[in-house]
């Protein structure tokens, strides 16, 4: 089997991504700008169309694999990372992409998610958050906000959220962002920083839905809010945002600080710099922390570090056994241990 | 002085001791010797749920016993005629299954107050009269271990590890059994002074017999008159492990076998993971549920994907089973069966999975089920689940059980050419390509794989319209595809072998089983015939669908006996499948059948008159 | 003009429009409203699987059926005699099913090229000649929605949201229904110019009806002889919930229901989270695994501790459902069974969960099944669940379906003191107490609960000693739990009534069913009845013991033929159990049975001879 | 229900936590002296014991329950987590333990364990880290280094380990500990303040496994090595280790450094100070990226944080939902919705 990139692909199309089946979301939902975004990108990464292989659990989010022109696989809620394992692990010469909810990634296949990012399965996970169960019809869900109410809840619900960026880090995920469905720009630049990635690459991508839970992301998404909401993260810069791009954030005893520019002498030499190579996760987990509304929202890749992924390692170990041992024979195999002969006549 | 030598057709003996004392080691020693002899032979180990308990008590005996002959057997052997105790608690938890007058070798150092006690004895067993039937040894195994290991600098305690090999080297006096194949296996196994002090314990155990008056004479089995070739002993764990690398080779498909531990499947992925050589691909995933889910990925991208458990791990399995039906892609779920419900006796033996193989999953769901007769028979099923998965695009369910899976015996090794061939074709033809276009003879439906240009295609979960697979609602398409699922099942028939009976083929009673109970039901059966009675059995290996001859057969006899270790599944199956009365004969021990207790039920159905109706607590059968 | 009013016996009118054209929410009010006057009514929503499907398809059409009548009538009727069709989807996708000569009542302003093509339409069936043979109102809904909406500033998206109000407002002009209800409604749902609109718009489509000349006249459909008392209209799923608070308050304990959301099972979670004020305890667990054993810690702790799925989370919660059996604890288990195999059909009804809730678990592990026959049944059948699983300490299985769980009846509350009484009782005296020592007649053992001094015992999956409840490896002891465990759950036939026969005791044939099939079965039976044939019914709520009389009277008929939504699971259940041969009548389309499609049933097998077997396609039968 | 200690309890001793059951793990596993300090600690609370509930899952560790004589649970493998949720929001007024393995709380169990976590229900789960399969004789564990020889993995794991610390951190959390099994003064200070703990109480124990994976926490146990490979927590302390308690951790740019103090003008002023109150998880997360052998391993507590638990938030939304609406009525139930009477002379 050859490298996922390694047979010459045509020159592909956005078109070539986009299959024959009628999309069947709400009008309006915000899984349309991701699908989009997905055909998009996919054409750009040089690989030939028959070795992307799309997994998904069950969900709204779930449905995406139909749309998109490559091989699929729209399993079961949540296994997807497990499934995906199966397929990389035999045919590491496919892209994969694994399309999950914040139920279906987070709920029931959180066992999977967590087992799959520190194999460092080379998988692109792409888990799209709206906070509530869509295809159910409005459960809350982990990542729903404490208090919610919803059909489950009708007193709001008592579970703390899970943060997914802390989750993934804490189960040692090599590669982890996050972007929003209506910002077509972050949303395609971080696909793209995804797909490059060699190993398991987390990415959270917050959302809309707009029958069940509508405007959830307001804060980041809002024309007028969102500047002062939201971190866009980019490596060797410091953490500064705001409308005026004069607010940043500075940390002091592993707290952090929102601070002003041009304010009691603070200088961008003040701020925490970007970093998504650090080694040690606890930077990435730092960022993680920053929530709305005390602070404003990291979007873009709060981690990307490389380690040899497990697909590799299985086929090293492979040949290396052939090597040391010979590429097996079957004979060999069945004569294998203490072995005795009976003679034709023996009493 | 040489002693007398008396020569016996068969003997079944027994290892007997703590959990640390090495008992499964010993039995397996004396196995490999006792099988490069020539003998035919069978072996069952039985070892408590419990890694070590503590030392002494009964609750971690553990025992290796094994059946050799001179002639062709079967089983493991219903009584032992020798049982060797290495304490009071592995005289206690066996002694009432030795034969009467059955010869009782016994570690007298191990009987102190204390060891008596934590084996709940009142009184010694040794003074008290109450071994009277026996043929008893009592041998200070303990004093004459350490008084044979000489010059050495090892511990006490190092030295008292060794006794087990002064007990076997007893042995292989007894039996008339060469030295050379343990010794050159400690050298192997062991470095230094403790490969040392292991083989001089060896080697005294075996002088002992040779010069102490206490044995008077020993005795010779000469060597059973097996069919000519190259044989191994094997398990059935190891036999299913290489038939699953047999199948990968037949297929040219490399496998991967995905699993989650789980006793007594585990060696099965411990002997699998040996052989990355062949390009087999293991991996131990987070639970039973992603193994399932691995091994369905790599058959979706194309491979010969694998998983295995045990019971517990099998309920778990169940969705992804269900996925792996719509989906319809092949794919093989070894079942180990062992002790239930729940954890229930996770080392013991049990044939009570077959209903939840069959309907452990949700809505209609058919899927084939196989299963294996003896350990060696493990090799040829495991070829064949693979063949009948990749034939026909299904999951296969592979029912083995502990007996089988840790037994063992002697193994005729096939040539490559008898082997089946497997035959895979992928399309490559995105004019003609529809992904749930079927065989016309198979109903097998094409398997498009990932890296194919032009055949990029989606399936999943949902309901499948019929040829295209595209996601389909429709109710008359669902009622179809159900049907289409159940027939392609039922058509795997047209590619098994019929069911062969043992003995003639019509008559009065026909003994029908199916897995690891081959051997037991087998020799009752071959018994019974000798005495004159009109039985014969028949066996099946094939449980979904059943051959085509089954009813056929059924139907040649006036009576119908179905001894199962359970409450009556496969009985049920065929009641439910045939409305025809048959007769269960079960047994829920976590041990296997005897020989004796089949003859038992056979005597006993021979008496009763045919009745059209029988009744099965198992149902909850609401008559009282 | 005061126009012309016809009276009817029954009426059957379908709802169909796009997902988000409110027909569900149009379907519950005209259902409130004629339950409020006293029609026996059934109802049968059908959706998509889809929240929204693309505007305009044919996956996005949603539908809603009522029959209503002045007779006693048992489901939502074979072919509706009106059909409303808000597109060309839902006319599509709805048409086949009108009876001939129905009353058909399409908004043609949705039938716009576009509309028309997503309908795959080639042709506008309203101008092709297509509908000839049914009385076709073409009623342009849109226009006169928007037109009757006056003087709001809502936007147009919002104004044209009403016209489900519009068209509800006609029917209800139609079938002289009033309209206080729906508007009391509107005001409680919406606010003001949403509710404004609503209200206005269903003003305008009742006077529509009384005044435009389209409509020559109307239908009244005098109430029904019900029996006299308090009634509410009541879902399945509604009664389930309110039927497990009720056991809850019966046998004093708070209860806590553990659920993961599925369709169609999730609106026990939701009405259940909303009676918190019962001291009911819900939680939405991470899965189902952990919601059955969140439900079986509350069990173990003293408490009614349930769990509710669907088909594929029932496979997820067998290991659990194993544990419950072997440490004895009282749980119930909902299933409310959908479409499958896998993922399937997740919106539409089926009956193939049976033989997984009976095996669909390692090992020999029985537990009680419970099966309601109507919505309103739901609510005794819940309370049953309870009660057998607190008297025996065994999980218990309820097997609802889509088609309960969503349809509704207008149900005759019961009285509090006609509820059976649930008595429990926890053991304190730390002399007598022994964790596994059995009750006489139950053979339940004691459920002694953590907060009980002297009482302190541990329990789990292993192997339990009879009577004291400690780990036990022993074969015999195995055998006698395996036997024990079996035999309580056969007893629970003590305490369930016999099964009652509709119609004559003994005859030709029997018609024997399970769950949501109840309606067609019995309106088939009568019908036949009707005609002069021999031909009886027997509805089976107990699946698990079975009835103690159910063999008896099965012998006292000739034949035996058993609908089901399934491949023949119930039918193989009996033969398995009694060796007996009966008749399958499948049907495995997501839908339910129609009366019309039974009565073939019946007609068939009466003609047949009676047969020795049935061999059924669902065993994979290996004869072809 | 009255609260976990409310009773008054009578004066118990260790005795009383000894139940009749032979202790059936191996001679010299570390799992005896686990056993030995749960035994002394669970008098000293003040609960009855009646009172008190051991829930297992499957494996060795699990097996502890039979052996405290309080009432216990041995459940299925993985669970324990989720059946000791629904034993807890049941029954507020019992005290909740949950006993576990690697394998059986990280690998099949890992996802009950992150939500039992971030729920934060109230209970002390033990986590008994011998970083191997002990029951199942000898398969490599999540917690397994990379690269082990074991029976599953004869050519070495190719799996990245878990860190549990960090994954349970990443799962909100709100009390982490870890502790050795061999160190009696540390394990039952720790169990205590994890009893003591009001929300889900974490700890890791190292814990030996003699017969499958000897010798495994070698470097904090021996009594030569441990001292300069280990750092004991306490609160408000700086971070010092080492034979001569002159080494310290110092922090830059996130990332840790060992120093020396008095070298290069270093004083216990330059170094880290432990604050397990730390609001935010980082400074936790930081301290569980601490490994052997670059760094000293710390023991102790990691995070101990107050927020209400879930069984509280459930009896709360009970007894709000009580006070608003009316303890419930069943005939009320029954009648609710739209109802109608039919007369007895209804034509
Ligand atoms: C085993 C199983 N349990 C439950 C379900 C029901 N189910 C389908 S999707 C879903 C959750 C959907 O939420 P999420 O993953 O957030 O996806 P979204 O619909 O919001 O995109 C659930 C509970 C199922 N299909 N299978
Ligand atoms: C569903 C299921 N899968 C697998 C097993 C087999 N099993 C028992 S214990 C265990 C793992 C034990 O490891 P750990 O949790 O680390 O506990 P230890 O024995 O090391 O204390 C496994 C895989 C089981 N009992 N049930
Ligand atoms: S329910 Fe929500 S998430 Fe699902 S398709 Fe509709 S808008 Fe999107
Ligand atoms: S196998 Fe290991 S963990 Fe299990 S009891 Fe023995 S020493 Fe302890
Ligand atoms: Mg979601
Ligand atoms: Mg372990």
């Amino acid at each position: 089997m050859v490298g996922e990139t390694a047979r010459v692909a045509p020159a592909l199309t956005r078109q070539d991504f986009v299959s024959d089946q009628d999309v069947r979301w709400c009008p309006g939902c915000g899984d349309y700008a991701i699908l989009a975004q997905v055909q998009k990108v996919l054409p750009e990464l040089g690989i030939p169309r028959e070795n992307f292989v799309f997994v998904s659990g069950i969900g709204c989010a779930s449905r995406l694999p139909y749309y998109v022109n490559t091989y699929g696989f729209h399993t079961i809620h949540g296994r997807a990372p497990a499934i995906a394992t199966g397929i990389k692990s035999y045919r590491p010469d496919l892209q994969v992409w694994v399309i999950t909810g914040d139920g279906d990634a987070l709920s029931i296949g959180g066992n999977h998610l967590i087992h799959s990012l520190r194999r460092n399965v080379d998988m692109k996970i792409l888990l799209f958050n709206n906070r509530i169960y869509g295809l159910t019809t409005g459960q809350y869900s982990p990542t729903s906000e404490f208090g919610k109410k919803t059909k489950s809840t009708p007193f709001g619900s008592i579970d703390y959220p899970l943060n997914p960026i802390s989750l993934a880090l804490g189960a040692e995920a090599t590669f982890v962002a996050r972007t929003i469905d209506s910002d077509t720009q972050s949303l395609s630049s971080v696909l793209r920083s995804a797909a490059h990635h060699k190993g398991s690459a987390f990415v959270e991508i917050f959302q809309n839905c707009v029958i069940f839970n509508d405007d959830a992301f307001k804060e980041v998404t809002d024309r007028q809010l969102r500047s002062d909401n939201m971190i866009q993260l980019e490596h060797g810069k410091p953490l500064i945002f705001g409308k005026n791009r004069d607010k940043g954030i500075r940390v002091k005893d592993w707290k952090p600080e929102i601070v002003t520019l041009g304010q009691n002498g603070i200088t961008e030499a003040d701020l925490v710099v970007h970093d998504e190579h650090s080694a040690d996760p606890t930077y990435a987990f730092f960022l993680s922390r920053l929530e709305s509304p005390e602070f404003p929202v990291p979007l873009g890749v709060f981690r990307s570090v490389e380690k040899e992924t497990q697909d590799q390692l299985l086929e090293h170990q492979i040949k290396a056994a052939q090597e040391k041992m010979g590429i097996g024979k079957l004979e060999a195999l069945l004569g294998s241990g203490d072995t005795w002969f009976i003679k034709g006549d023996t009493k | 002085m040489k002693k007398q030598v008396e020569e016996k057709q068969d003997v079944v003996i027994r290892f007997a001791g703590d959990s640390g004392d090495g008992m499964q080691l010993t039995g397996m020693q004396f196995t490999t010797t006792t099988a490069t002899m020539g003998n035919d032979l069978s072996t069952f180990p039985d070892y408590p749920a419990e890694i070590r308990a503590p030392a002494g008590s009964l609750a971690g005996v553990s025992g290796f016993q094994i059946n050799f002959s001179t002639r062709d057997i079967r089983t493991p052997g219903d009584a032992p005629n020798v049982l060797v105790a290495m304490n009071p608690a592995a005289l206690k938890a066996n002694i009432k299954d030795l034969e009467e007058g059955g010869m009782l070798i016994v570690n007298i150092d191990a009987f102190t107050d204390g060891n008596l006690k934590k084996a709940s004895y009142a009184a010694n067993p040794l003074n008290d009269g109450s071994l009277n039937r026996y043929e008893v040894y009592h041998l200070p195994i303990t004093t004459l271990n350490t008084n044979s290991v000489q010059g050495t600098s090892l511990s006490k305690k190092e030295i008292d590890r060794c006794k087990n090999f002064y007990a076997l080297g007893l042995m292989f006096w007894l039996y008339e059994r060469p030295l050379e194949i343990t010794t050159q296996w400690i050298h192997k196994k062991f470095k230094g002074e403790i490969a040392a002090a292991n083989e001089m314990a060896l080697k005294a155990g075996y002088h002992y017999g040779e010069t102490a008056e206490l044995f008077k004479k020993h005795y010779r089995v000469p060597s059973a008159k097996l069919a000519p070739g190259k044989y191994r002993n094997i398990t059935g764990n190891e036999a299913t492990a290489i038939g699953f690398v047999a199948a990968s080779q037949l297929c040219g498909k490399p496998l991967l076998y995905a699993s989650y531990p789980i006793t007594p499947a585990s060696d099965i992925l411990h002997e699998l993971s040996r052989h990355k050589n062949f390009g087999v691909k293991t991996l131990q995933m987070e639970d039973e549920i992603a193994a399932a889910g691995a091994a369905l990925g790599a058959s979706f991208s194309g491979g010969l994907g694998l998983t295995g458990t045990s019971g517990p791990g099998l309920a778990l399995k169940a969705e992804t089973i269900g996925l792996a039906i719509m989906a319809e892609l092949p794919m093989v779920i070894i079942d180990v069966q062992r002790g239930g419900p729940s954890t229930g006796l996770p080392t013991k033996t049990e044939q009570a999975d077959l209903l939840q193989a069959m309907y452990g999953r949700n809505s209609e769901s058919p899927l084939a089920i196989v299963a294996p007769s003896t350990p060696s028979d493990c090799f040829a099923m495991a070829i064949e689940a693979c063949r009948i998965a990749l034939e026909y695009m299904t999951p296969v369910i592979y029912l083995s059980d502990g007996y089988l899976a840790n037994g063992s015996e002697p193994w005729l090794l096939p040539t490559i050419d008898s082997l089946p061939k497997i035959k895979i074709s992928h399309p490559t033809d995105a004019a003609t390509f529809k992904p749930y276009l079927r065989d016309e003879k198979t109903l097998a439906r094409p398997w498009a794989i990932p890296g194919t240009p032009g055949l990029e295609h989606r399936i999943g979960g949902l309901e499948k319209e019929n040829i295209t697979g595209n996601v389909s609602y429709d109710p008359k398409n669902h009622e179809l595809m159900i049907h289409l699922r159940a027939e392609k099942i039922a058509r795997i028939a047209q590619s098994i072998p019929d069911a062969k009976v043992f003995g003639k083929e019509e008559g009065e009673l026909l003994v029908l089983g199916w897995g690891g109970t081959y051997g037991a039901i087998t020799s009752a059966v071959e018994e019974m015939q000798k005495r004159g009675h009109s039985v014969s059995s028949l066996h099946l290996r094939y449980l979904n669908p059943f051959p085509r001859n089954l009813l056929k057969v059924l139907n040649s006899f006036e009576k119908i006996l179905i001894p199962e270790l359970n409450l009556g599944q496969l009985a049920f199956l065929l009641r439910g499948l045939y409305s025809i009365p048959v007769k269960s004969l079960t047994k829920v021990q976590g041990q296997p059948f005897k020989v004796k207790e089949i003859i038992n039920g056979i005597e006993e159905i021979l008496k009763t008159r045919k009745v059209e109706t029988w009744s099965e607590k198992r149902l909850a059968s609401p008559q009282h």
